[in-house]
């Protein structure tokens, strides 16, 4: 299996025999990945043949960290398992957390977190909209959303303090209050953004270049997708009006209406108007909830422990159903945090679907789940036991590199 | 799907969602023997989460046809030392034999 | 004499000429495009970033270069200046500050279709020279791509040839001085416009080097001082793709003309430049205004399309000169 | 819808009219919101060395310095002060939260990047 260096000998062997599959690395390192793993292509002429991942390449021992730290810091640290949907995973923690006690939750924190968690999966969206464009060759698109997107994390930013790593879920509550003056600003922006998902929308149904890049690519039917697994916009792409949202409401999603939105398709066409369409009923479902959200504490103070047993909970993450299984031996440490994240449900998936198409749509339809790789390999920016301090210079860098890709020049 | 370490058994849990229910089955695997038969056949999905737990606790799902890659663990994870999360194995071995130094 | 003639193949409408509008149509590119999308483009070095081409052209130049050890040496050295060769010599066929260019000769379009073809080729070799996976399929793209676009684009050429009755670029011109070929012949010109795209790797065409597919396509190889003459010759490219489109379609240098004779080279060089603008800008508004096509799509734009469209054109044109 | 080329070319050419959307970031100063978690910034002048922040840390950020004796009536107590390693920082804002005297605050200064280690070692609550 597959360390770069070899794949490139195997790559230029396959260039002497015409005849046979060509294999052409797509990662750990490539433009249309910002994240490193590696897919081994192979190709026939430009057709895939057949595609295999080896992921793991950003895995940082989570799950094991996980079982050295306190309940609470585990909150920050399952939030930066990924950068785009930090707060789903902070709030599936959390919930599960809670899940073991027998705490009243308040309802306005209920109501914030499901504003927070609306504004992420805007942002979440549109921020693969713009890549869509940008994989398909139209960074006009890419530019424009992405410029749209600075909205949603200035708004962010307003209510949770950054822009990125919210850190505002915490067990039994939130930390940091919605005020009744930041309510306005909040709706305007949604408003505009669901204007602006609209305009996109038109932009993609028109743009005949950008059509023929993303009709009839990556046709998932509805049985392949339920047989595999796939969860979230994938799954409604192809028909299946799978949302855990309504399916089994969380935090307030049982008081806020909400569609479910479905294609047929299940085309990357579809899964960019589901999503499209999703920023606009997440802006409806914001406005509602700054209306109706309750008066009220927005936190619980607790002990460091929590009570043993094991609870397992899922919620909607921007990319689909994010699952989290914790176990408690009723001490102020878990004893096991599991995390299933979306973008490995929707692996298998979008493997199966690159067959047979060509290496232009790789990007397309690969990137068409949204993976975040961050999140597939539970990746961390705590490291292991957060004293990890070890720095090369870039000489030491270049010895390693040598030593390790042509190990003879160094004996 | 989940693996759980309880002491002389490995528990695999498999958590199944329909409506507003999950189900959660465990299935215990003696530590003895490491072997658990596939549910590949029945869903094709769970091919990668049972990679992932033959990664992470050394359970072998026997029918599993891509049972002999590794998904998640580096290349260089030396075959002597336990599977990552079992209880009894430390970070600082781990740290040591996949060369991370100080 | 001599000396005259050698400074205008060097400087003045020759190679430095060519070379600065280069680097400004480069500058141009990233400005509007930025503009377009709702940035500012290139800002620090000189006035508006008006520099940065030339600066990004020599931090290449003292970058290491690293030859790929399964490379074929020879090739992967010598033909990025032959690559580099054939625009800039293009250039000196076409007309800039009169009727006749730098270099001419009887039929010397003929000449400049076969840089055009040459400069296709000598991308393929560069491409296959630097053994890797992704240069493999950039070479097979870039070899379709080039019997696609090719024929419109030969056919839109003779097409402006048969109607001036001239096989030479003067003779064109000269026989536009009062109504421009693309009045007559304006699917022709569509035509030119798509195909030098094509030829040129402008977005939708930048199918062989496309960035989230291949990497950098058939660069992906190349570092250093190589890529950063390759990366000129992409830019040069687009000054003699247009200069030709400007002699063969909008007349060249050609335009109402003060009676002073002093003047006179100037006066054509500014007409030229500004036809030259118009079209540099129409091709950075498709490029930014379109999605890459996947490489089936764009044989299928050309074969189906555009070379019927291109033929009828000529027969049109034919007829039109028979009558 | 019909389909058509080049449907995105009106709003480019609004694009192009009006102001660019990009702030050119370092020569122009950006407006923070009030919440804004920056640098962590302590007030010697209110720590006691009460330890709370280096135990709810999660990234192990603070470490508590001994700093000697001190004479309290009978008794010797020691004295503590935070040392903050801010390049692990990871701006939850668990130790402003929790510390029972707010010492410790968030600034607006977000421009840390700096190629030594040392000069983001805060040992600001150590000189007393």
């Amino acid at each position: 299996m597959g360390e770069p260096g070899e794949s490139r000998k195997e790559a230029s062997a396959g260039l002497v025999q015409y005849s046979t599959e060509n294999l052409v690395p797509f990662g750990p390192i490539h433009p249309a990945l910002k994240e490193p793993e590696y897919f081994k292509l192979y190709l026939r002429g430009e057709t895939i043949v057949d595609v295999i991942p080896r992921i793991g390449y950003v895995h940082r021992g989570l799950e094991k960290a996980a079982e050295q730290r306190r309940w609470t810091q585990n909150t920050y640290m399952f939030e930066r398992t990924c950068g785009i949907c930090s707060f789903a995973h902070s709030l599936a923690y959390v919930q599960a957390v809670e899940g073991l006690t027998t705490y009243e939750i308040p309802e306005r924190a209920l109501y914030i977190r499901l504003i927070v968690a609306e504004l992420e999966r805007i942002h979440s969206h549109l921020l693969w909209a713009g890549l869509l464009g940008h994989w398909a060759g139209f960074d006009t698109l890419f530019m424009w959303v992405w410029r749209d997107r600075e909205i949603v994390l200035d708004l962010v930013e307003a209510v949770a303090g950054n822009r990125v790593h919210k850190s505002l879920a915490t067990i039994a509550g939130v930390k940091k209050d919605i005020p009744d003056s930041m309510k306005s600003k909040i709706v305007e922006r949604t408003k505009h953004l669901a204007d602006r998902a609209y305009f996109y929308k038109g932009i993609v149904d028109t743009e005949s270049t950008l059509l023929m890049r993303t009709r009839k690519v990556g046709n998932l039917k509805a049985e392949t997708a339920q047989k595999l697994c796939a969860v979230g916009p994938l799954v409604r792409a192809a028909g299946v009006p799978r949302d855990v949202r309504a399916d089994d409401p969380y935090a307030a999603y049982g008081d806020v209406p909400l569609d479910v939105v479905t294609r047929n398709d299940g085309d990357v066409y579809s899964l960019l108007h589901v999503r499209l369409d999703e920023i606009v009923t997440s802006a409806n479902a914001i406005d509602y909830a700054l209306e109706h959200m309750p008066k009220g504490p927005i936190r619980l103070k607790i002990p460091p422990t929590i009570p043993a047993g094991e609870y397992s909970t899922h919620i909607e993450a921007p990319r689909g159903e994010l699952f989290y299984f914790v176990k408690s031996s009723g001490t102020a440490i878990p004893e096991r945090v599991k995390a299933r994240t979306p973008t490995l449900a929707n692996l298998p998936t979008a493997l199966e679907l690159l067959k047979g198409y060509t290496m232009a749509d790789v990007p397309v339809v690969l990137t068409a789940i949204d993976p975040c790789f961050g999140c597939m390999d539970r990746l961390s920016f705590v490291d292991l036991d957060s004293q990890k301090k070890w720095s090369w210079t870039g000489e030491q860098l270049r010895e390693y590199g040598i030593k390790h890709y042509f190990p003879e020049r160094n004996a | 799907m989940t693996g759980l370490d309880s002491g002389d058994r490995i528990d695999v849990v498999y958590h199944f969602w329909k409506g507003d229910v999950i189900a959660s089955i465990k299935t215990p695997v003696p530590k003895s023997s490491k072997h658990a038969p596939s549910i590949v056949g029945i869903v094709p999905g769970a091919i990668l989460y049972e990679m992932e737990v033959h990664d992470m606790f050394g359970v072998v799902f026997d029918e599993n046809p891509w049972m002999d890659r590794r998904l998640l663990l580096p290349d260089n994870y030396p075959q002597d030392l336990p599977p990552p999360l079992l209880k009894d194995t430390k970070p600082a071995d781990i740290r040591k034999a996949v060369g991370v130094e100080r | 004499m001599m000396l005259v003639e050698l400074l205008e193949a060097l400087i003045f409408p020759g190679f430095l000429f060519t070379i600065g509008l280069g680097f400004l149509f480069d500058w141009l590119e990233r400005k509007v495009g930025a503009h377009m999308q709702g940035r500012i483009g290139p800002l620090v070095a000189g006035p508006h970033g008006l520099f940065q081409p030339v600066a990004d052209f020599l931090k290449l130049l003292y970058k290491e270069e690293i030859v790929p050890s399964f490379a074929d040496v020879a090739i992967y050295r010598i033909a990025p200046s032959l690559f580099f060769l054939a625009p800039i010599l293009g250039m000196l066929f076409v007309p800039v500050i009169g009727t006749k260019a730098v270099a001419t000769f009887d039929m010397d379009l003929l000449f400049v279709v076969f840089l055009l073809a040459y400069s296709a080729f000598v991308v393929v070799i560069l491409s296959f020279s630097s053994a890797s996976g992704y240069t493999t399929v950039a070479s097979g793209r870039l070899v379709l791509q080039y019997v696609s676009y090719e024929i419109p684009l030969v056919i839109a050429t003779i097409t402006a040839a048969v109607f001036s009755g001239s096989l030479s670029l003067a003779g064109i011109v000269e026989s536009q001085s009062r109504v421009w070929n693309i009045l007559y012949m304006p699917f022709s010109f569509i035509v030119y416009i798509v195909a030098m795209m094509a030829e040129l790797e402008k977005p939708p065409f930048d199918i062989p080097s496309a960035k989230t597919e291949i990497v950098a396509g058939w660069l992906t190889e190349f570092s250093g001082r190589s890529l950063a003459f390759l990366k000129l010759t992409k830019e040069v490219s687009l000054v003699f793709g247009g200069g030709l489109a400007v002699a063969l379609f909008l007349g060249g240098p050609l335009g109402p003309m003060p009676a002073n004779s002093v003047l006179v080279p100037v006066v054509y060089g500014t007409y030229f430049l500004l036809k030259l603008l118009a079209i540099v800008f129409l091709v950075f508004v498709l490029r930014t205004a379109l999605a890459r096509l996947k490489i089936a799509q764009a044989a299928e734009l050309f074969w189906k399309i555009l070379t019927p469209l291109a033929l009828a054109q000529l027969a049109l044109v034919i007829v039109l000169k028979g009558v | 819808m019909p389909k058509k080329i080049g449907s995105a070319i009106p709003e480019m050419i609004r694009s192009m009219i009006k102001k660019p959307d990009t702030e050119a970031y370092p020569f122009t100063k950006i407006t923070l919101p009030e919440t804004y978690r920056g640098k962590l910034d302590i007030d010697p002048a209110k720590c006691t060395g009460c330890s709370i922040c280096a135990y709810v840390c999660p990234a192990a950020v603070i470490t508590m310095v001994d700093l000697g004796k001190r004479k309290v009536g009978e008794k010797e107590l020691p004295v503590k002060r935070p040392k903050f390693d801010l390049f692990a920082c990871i701006f939850c804002g668990e130790c402003v939260e929790n510390c029972p005297f707010g010492a410790l605050e968030f600034t607006k200064n977000f421009e840390m990047a700096t190629s030594q280690r040392e000069t983001l070692v805060m040992k600001k609550a150590l000189e007393i």
